[in-house]
């Protein structure tokens, strides 16, 4: 593992909204290859750390790298070209657009055919379309969503939807897929199929992964290490078996099951 | 530009803007709860200029006029809102706005239809008197009425959103209509009186506007309707005491624009450039709360 | 892309459109068969912005039509006015014009009320060579192009042009009231007040009189106090407001209640029953006015029109009205001369109206298709229109 | 996808060549004429005006501030400079663009209902400069500008307009404006340059409706301030709106049938506008989606589809 590139690294990031810190002094490292969670109690600001890493909000102190370069004050779109691609506590797909469609939006960043060509209709257009259009059918094989490519998105029930989320952001081919509480409403079956999808997406992509999750067994199963935040800092880091032993995680989650 | 001069200004925008702010008021009431922009709201007003017309033809004085055209337009609101904009409660944002912009076309004609297009002059039911404060200072009784009901009714407004029972269930539809829903909050009803009171606002400034600038016509709701929109906009539309900061602010500001020489013709650009230009620094009005998105 | 089937959707609706579009129109005539007819068509603003205008107008036509038709028509035939609704816009002013001649084949147009959407239909009368009679557009240009000087031929009017009626108080106020200095008030979102306001503007500082300020406001402008403030800081013995009665009435009502008692001065916008109750009787004393006559001339012409207008509409005719009333009469004089429903004919007609005695008086055209026809200055006295003085062009 | 695109075109070109000879041979008369010009310039504009609301989603009221720039410029040009009509034309709509990226980058911050009046108020602004500058004539406005426009010129403006806009819509280009249009947030999540896209429909829109004011203009002999308004706004708006957000064949039917609907009504004007507004508040509360809205009408013309269904709006 010590040989691996550093992916992303926070340094000292804080945030604060309207007189409150919602985020304050985070740090945080993954490399290259690494499965991570980040998990603690409601309102510990993960979601905001996510945001930030992100480009939703811009930090109000402190140092966002990725791949290398500061990635402070830059737009999510330009984050996610340079590489880090998400999804969203609350599902947010495009509701009325088809599964297909919903996918193919994530190549627009790459698109080989500018406005113009596809006025015109030269054949750079056709050509980028059907390309889009292939790579994207392949996606949808690969997530079992094939089938279901010409349905609205907002039909498809919950657990479609989810995967389809995580397979549109995986379409914009990360180094770094961050998962926002990818569990968030299944049912235990689904929460192992989830595992299950998580480990081989990673290995089948080769990529790097950073997920929020409240279910304890999912976080611990799937990880590798863990960081932990509660009110907005990040009170441990380690592998699964240092955070279930660590007091300060037990006391943070005290009243809730580790 | 003497000091005098100035100070009268003043007080003629300040009264121009209560007006303004006194529709708003109606307005940015119904929006802070159905966040619908009710361009009917001008016609409601229309339709109460009207009734007082009427009800002062038949030789009623002023405080049974406004009553009488209050009451028609609370009427008139709930009707409006049971026919045309409850069975789109779901519907997109802009459906319902695209019917609001009908039953605006709709009051009118059926005015013009009805009432027919010509101006009609509005009987003088209050004595007007003018006061001079010093010099050439002046301000008359209307002003003054209009300015303290204004004060008065945004003062009454923001105590019943905020401390009473209605109020508490208006703020809940507003927050979450589903969560109010199921906390036994019976929002047809809710919503029914939040039209009622924004409508009977309208009505209540149709009369006293009527009054100010005397006449009557079945257009005359769509400039002060268009204007008292800006003024909530400005204001932060949804947030009662913004209704009146953005009335009062676009009323100084198209009296300002005017008093200067040669200007009159920029007056309504220069509010509007004002606007946007408050909307881009802050871009849900004076008042309003940044609300992010929550990610 | 996927668009063919598409078209061939939106290629039947169209087609259907072109096939539906053709609409009947409202025919207020007496008689439907077509030979014995002479078909107005009105082009006028009904609905929209300006339908206070457009509807007054009508009323006005519509009485002047049943009159010539119970004295018997005209040349054995009768009056049939097909009136058409341009919302108040000058495209669909086009259209109406075009849908008047094409699909009614109206012998004469007349509208519109207000000169924009006269404009719109100026050049499908030319084009189409039918006569066009407009009661009330007052823009110089529309009878002749003054910046191609060129003539409209078949296009008419029954009313002053712009120019003649701020000549007139210009006139007026530098002769009679003897006024040095005067502040001009126009309504900037109306061509008519403008027009007015430019040839008041040159005529009284060729008289030797100083313009101390030009201020404007808008139509449906209801609070004037800011503009009025600053005007009476200036102390102008004249303030010139050349605008239509709704916003009048307010201006000289706020104007009067902030203590300015300069004289106030307008043309026939003002010439309204309305204008009274909006403005109060007594504000509105100082005051004077061009029109066209006076509703209360003891004239049996004007007595018989104020009587029947009132009987039939329940309301005093404002000028709209009596422009529409007499535009009617011109266009029933001419045919009446031409001898028939021959367009070329009529329009020679028209052309050569002669001491036409109307109720706003006589009417004489003048090469530009003009009236020549006198002006009355009237003053407001107690909510009255008195007599002044009459100034022959 | 080719073919079919060349299918289309053709049909359309047949069916400009119908009326055409039907105009040639004086059996459609001059208001037919006039009812398909103004049904073409309202088609533009709807047509363009449902880039920026119906598939950007962003709420835009100051459609006619744009038109009237198409139909000042072009007719400042033609009838006041002397140029010719194309290039008046192409002026026009140029300038309505460059107008569309100046009022399209300040408002980006906003959104909803603040945008709708921001764009409300820029409208105005526009118009009230028109009003104060007597260069163009003030309140009267432009008047004897040449009657240039024609069923060719009005044919192929709707034409080059509703191909441009489906080619747009129909690529990764308008799936990135729909992705803006469903949630804003995602989109940029997934590398959609948003701001570049609301630009580029508030560009491209306000080009189209450059052009149909020019057609206008120099169809209708003149042009004023008055007919730039925020009603005239509202009213392209209601197209929009009523033949469906976010589809165009929804688009041009809502425009076709409510240009008839008021045309027809002329026959009892005073009752013409309670009843165009009646049915308005109908069609929105039985159609909220517009009449053929979410409907992609190409569809029910797939393979297998079309012989049943007919053109009923089911949704898919």
């Amino acid at each position: 593992m010590a040989a691996q590139q550093q992916l992303l690294k926070a340094e000292k990031v804080s945030r604060v909204f309207g007189g409150l810190k919602a985020v304050s002094d985070v740090n945080l490292e993954i490399n290259d290859g690494e499965l991570v969670g980040l998990i603690g109690p409601n309102g510990a600001g993960k979601t905001t750390l996510f945001n930030l890493l992100t480009g939703v909000y811009e930090p109000s102190d402190g140092d966002i790298t990725f791949s290398g370069t500061r990635v402070n004050g830059l737009k999510p779109y330009q984050i996610t070209k340079r590489g880090a691609a998400r999804t969203f506590q609350n599902i947010r797909l495009f509701g009325e657009m088809t599964v297909l469609e919903n996918v193919m939006v994530a190549y627009n960043m790459h698109a080989q055919h500018n406005l113009f060509s596809s006025i015109l209709r030269l054949p750079t257009h056709f050509k980028g379309e059907a390309d889009m259009r292939e790579k994207a059918i392949e996606f949808l094989k690969i997530f079992n969503l094939e089938s279901k490519k010409d349905e609205i998105a907002k039909n498809l029930p919950y657990g479609e939807q989810r995967r389809l989320e995580i397979a549109r952001a995986l379409a914009a081919k990360p180094k770094l897929l961050l998962l926002d509480e990818p569990a968030a409403g299944m049912n235990p079956q689904e929460t192992t199929d989830l595992m299950n999808l998580i480990r081989w997406i990673r290995d089948e992509f080769k990529i790097t992964i950073l997920l929020i999750e409240h279910d304890m067994g999912l976080v611990m199963g799937v990880c590798e290490r863990i960081y932990v935040l509660d009110r907005g800092q990040m009170i441990a880091s380690g592998t699964p078996e240092q955070i279930r032993t660590n007091p300060k995680v037990i006391e943070a989650y005290l009243g809730q099951e580790v | 530009m003497t000091f005098d001069y100035i100070v009268q200004q003043l007080i003629n925008g300040i009264s121009i803007g209560s007006i303004y702010a006194l529709i708003a008021l109606g307005y940015t009431m119904v929006y802070g709860i159905i966040k619908l922009i009710n361009f009917a709201h001008g016609d409601v007003f229309f339709v109460g200029a009207y009734t007082g017309y009427f009800t002062a033809k038949a030789g009623l004085g002023l405080i049974l006029s406004l009553i009488i055209a209050m009451a028609v337009c609370a009427l008139l609101g709930v009707i409006i809102e049971r026919l045309a904009y409850r069975p789109l409660r779901n519907a997109a944002r802009i459906v319902i706005l695209i019917t609001a912009i009908g039953v605006s076309f709709l009051l009118e004609n059926l005015g013009i239809v009805t009432l027919g297009a010509q101006a009609q002059g509005f009987p003088d039911i209050v004595n007007k008197s003018t006061y001079t404060l010093w010099g050439d200072v002046t301000i008359d009784s209307i002003q003054l009425i209009v300015l303290v009901v204004t004060v008065v009714l945004m003062a009454v407004l923001q105590y019943v959103v905020h401390r009473t029972k209605i109020g508490k269930a208006m703020r809940a539809v507003s927050f979450d209509m589903e969560a109010a829903r199921l906390m036994g909050i019976n929002v047809d009803t809710t919503i029914s009186a939040t039209f009622a009171i924004g409508s009977a606002l309208a009505g209540a400034a149709g009369v006293v506007f009527a009054i100010m600038y005397p006449s009557v016509d079945p257009l005359m709701g769509v400039i002060p309707g268009l204007k008292a929109f800006v003024a909530a906009v400005l204001g932060g539309i949804g947030i009662i005491p913004g209704a009146l900061v953005g009335g009062l602010l676009l009323g100084v500001v198209e009296t300002g624009v005017q008093s200067i020489p040669g200007m009159s013709l920029w007056r309504d650009g220069v509010a509007f450039a004002i606007l946007i230009l408050i909307l881009i620094f802050k871009p849900t009005g004076l008042f309003g709360k940044n609300v992010r998105e929550k990610v | 892309m996927m668009m063919s089937k598409k078209f061939i959707a939106v290629t039947a609706v169209l087609t259907a459109t072109t096939a539906l579009a053709g609409c009947g129109s409202k025919s207020t005539g007496s008689s439907s068969s077509n030979g014995d007819t002479i078909k107005i068509g009105a082009n006028l603003e009904l609905t929209g912005a300006v339908a206070a205008f457009g509807t007054s107008q009508l009323n006005g036509i519509k009485l002047a039509m049943e009159e010539i038709n119970s004295a018997g028509g005209v040349n054995g035939k009768k009056l049939e006015v097909v009136s058409a609704d341009n919302a108040s816009k000058k495209d669909e002013s086009t259209r109406t014009a075009t849908k008047l001649i094409t699909e009614d084949k109206v012998d004469v147009l007349m509208g519109a009320a207000i000169s924009g959407d006269t404009f719109a239909a100026v050049e499908v009368a030319n084009n189409k060579k039918i006569p066009m009679l407009t009661p009330s557009a007052t823009n110089d240009d529309i009878t002749f192009d003054h910046k191609k000087n060129k003539l409209n031929d078949y296009v008419f009017r029954a009313c002053f042009i712009d120019s003649f009626q701020g000549k007139v108080m210009a006139d007026f106020s530098a002769d009679n009231l003897k006024a040095k200095n005067a502040v001009i008030y126009t309504d900037n979102s109306s061509d008519y007040s403008k027009g007015l306001a430019k040839s008041f503007k040159s005529e009284f500082e060729s008289k030797g009189g100083k313009i101390v300020a030009e201020e404007s406001y808008q139509t449906k402008d209801t609070d004037f106090k800011a503009v009025l403030t600053r005007i009476k800081t200036l102390n102008p013995e004249v303030i010139w407001v050349p605008g239509y009665y709704e916003e009048v009435g307010k201006i000289v009502k706020q104007a009067r209640e902030m203590g300015i008692t300069a004289a106030i001065e307008g043309g026939d916008g003002w010439d309204a029953p309305q204008l009274v109750d909006i403005a109060g009787k007594e504000n509105l004393n100082n005051t004077f006015i061009s029109n066209h006559y006076t509703s209360e001339d003891p004239d049996p012409k004007v007595r018989k029109f104020i009587d029947a207008f009132k009987a039939k509409y329940n309301t005093v005719p404002d000028a709209m009205a009596v422009l529409g009333y007499d535009a009617t009469y011109m266009v029933a004089d001419a045919v009446k001369r031409a001898g028939s429903t021959d367009k070329e004919k009529i329009k020679e007609a028209l052309a050569n109206t002669k001491n036409f005695e109307g109720v706003t008086g006589k009417i004489s055209l003048d090469k530009n298709h003009d009236p020549v026809k006198a002006a009355v200055v009237l003053e407001y006295k107690d909510g009255k229109q008195t007599f002044n003085t009459k100034v022959q062009p | 996808m080719n073919k079919r695109f060349f299918i289309g075109i053709a049909i359309s070109l047949v069916f400009y060549g119908v009326v055409q000879a039907l105009i040639s041979g004086e059996i459609l008369n001059d208001f037919y004429i006039d009812t398909l010009v103004m049904l073409g310039v309202n088609i533009i504009l709807a047509v363009s005006l449902n880039l920026i609301n119906g598939f950007t989603g962003q709420f835009s009221i100051g459609h006619a501030g744009f038109m009237s720039i198409g139909a000042y410029v072009s007719a400042i040009m033609t009838t006041n400079l002397g140029y010719s009509f194309p290039l008046g034309l192409l002026c026009g709509c140029l300038a309505a663009a460059v107008a569309g990226l100046i009022i399209g980058f300040p408002t980006l911050r906003l959104k909803g209902d603040y945008l709708a009046i921001a764009t409300l108020g820029f409208g105005e602004i526009i118009r009230i400069v028109w009003l104060n500058n007597d260069y163009v004539g003030g309140a009267a406005g432009l008047n004897g500008i040449e009657r240039v426009t024609n069923w060719s010129w009005i044919f192929f403006g709707v034409l080059v307009a509703v191909v441009v806009i489906q080619n747009i819509v129909k690529s990764t280009h308008g799936r990135a404006m729909i992705s803006v249009r469903e949630n804003e947030i995602a989109a940029e999540a997934m590398g959609i340059n948003v701001t570049k896209y609301k630009v580029i429909a508030f560009v491209v829109g306000a080009f189209f409706a450059g052009m149909a004011g020019a057609f206008s203009a120099h169809y209708f002999y003149g042009i004023a301030p008055t007919s730039y308004n925020f009603m005239k706004s509202f009213e392209i708006l209601v197209f929009v709106v009523l033949g469906g957000l976010g589809s165009t064949a929804g688009t041009i039917i809502g425009t076709i049938l409510l240009t008839l609907l008021f045309t027809y009504l002329q026959d009892i004007p005073e009752w013409r506008m309670v009843i165009y507004s009646m049915i308005l508040i109908l069609t929105m509360i039985f159609r909220p989606k517009g009449l053929l809205g979410n409907v992609d009408v190409t569809k029910f013309f797939k393979k297998g589809g079309a012989s049943k269904n007919g053109g009923t709006t089911t949704t898919p």
